[in-house]
């Protein structure tokens, strides 16, 4: 059995999705960031509406900016948040 | 260096930190950012700073390294703070020590300008209608983008 | 505000000051020039700065008044000493502060670029061939010039 | 009768004109800083060696910054000095 999917969300996506960290075993098709992103919006209520537009979405896997065609893969951290707003 | 942390910090005592002993030293630019109590046009109470642990620390790192790798810099200090802050409050410093003065400036811009669009914080500011989370600005991607950024970060 | 004087300046007062009790300033920028150790290829020792009393004042004033009027700024500094000074020694501070982090950093930039070509300071350093005066830098031109100034000035 | 210039060398200018302020009445035929450089040049020694290169030497009349053309009248304080090197 490989390692579950660490999913974090900050700021206004974790209010959205109602949740700040989870965990989740990599969903069978899911190979990208962006099929990452489908699944969790299929998954409907808060999770739809934090995603539902992706242009303000901003994700990192292992701390590292990345680009949606990025893949994933068990044991992953993904972390989900709007553009940042420090300084 | 990097500190990321929740208390307020001396300002005189970590820019002299900063130049001690090193003689070589010309000139020391630096950048403290504050709460202000108008958001907008509306008034805020005070505000609450967000961020990712460890990914605060590797992006902040790595925006060091950018700035000592592009300029000939003898120190530099970022300071971030996260949590609840007051109107007036520091928020983050940012500093260069160069021999020239140019190249403090210019690095100390350029860690402001990078920590501004890739570390990840954010701020909730308190409003009269509740909480609201501040809006990314348009003008801080263009600040980034002039420094021409080595391509291949999706961050922006 | 324009200080010239003799004395050593406690920094961190210095710039406390210039934003406490303003909740408007959202950035503060400043600038600190060091005395080195080298000048160069020299090993120099110290440094004895003459200025021409009254025309500082007057230029320095000049050059506050300037940035105020290009920039909105909330408060401006000029802090700039004269007299025997030892290297690792502060000798001037420039420092903006204003609602928006640009309006700090440009300002502060421009009052250090015309400090250095427009006030009437010189440093004679002690080398071990004896005192030199330090010769002024075409940099230093260059830097005044990128501002734009306006014509009519014979200073340089 | 009219009140003399006031005349002030500072830095290495001051170290070759060997003098640091001194009072002269107007001299005749001098109504122009560059004039009066002339004049000054004229006393020889010192004052010659500190305006032989007169593109590093800065007048102010009345501590403000001038050209060779700027007319100088009695009661002026005019001050001559090399490019600055403050900051």
């Amino acid at each position: 059995m490989s390692a579950p999917l660490k999913l974090l969300y900050f700021a206004w996506l974790r209010e959205k999705a109602g949740i700040g960290e989870e965990a989740v075993p990599t969903p069978d098709g899911v190979a990208t960031v962006g099929e990452l992103m489908d699944w969790l919006v299929g998954r409907g209520g808060g999770y739809a509406e934090a995603f539902s537009d992706r242009k303000v979405v901003r994700v990192a896997v292992n701390q590292e900016y990345v680009s949606l065609d990025h893949p994933v893969a068990a044991g992953d951290e993904v972390a989900f948040f709007p553009p940042v707003t420090g300084g | 260096m990097i500190k990321v942390q929740t208390e307020d910090f001396d300002l005189g005592a970590e820019l002299k930190a900063l130049t001690d002993g090193n003689h070589a030293i010309g000139g020391l630019c630096s950048f403290v950012g504050l709460v202000r109590d108008m958001a907008g046009g509306d008034k805020i109470g005070a505000m609450t700073l967000e961020h990712y642990p460890g990914m605060t620390e590797k992006e902040l790192t790595r925006i060091e390294a950018e700035a000592l790798e592009r300029w000939p810099l003898d120190a530099t200090l970022i300071i971030h703070r996260y949590g609840r802050l007051e109107p007036g409050d520091q928020i983050v410093l940012v500093a260069a020590a160069s021999a020239h003065r140019e190249a403090a400036f210019e690095a100390c811009h350029f860690l402001i300008d990078f920590l501004k669009t890739k570390a990840p914080f954010w701020k909730l500011e308190d409003t009269p209608d509740g909480g609201q989370w501040v809006d990314a600005r348009d003008t801080d991607d263009a600040a980034t983008a002039r420094w021409n950024l080595p391509s291949g970060k999706a961050a922006e």
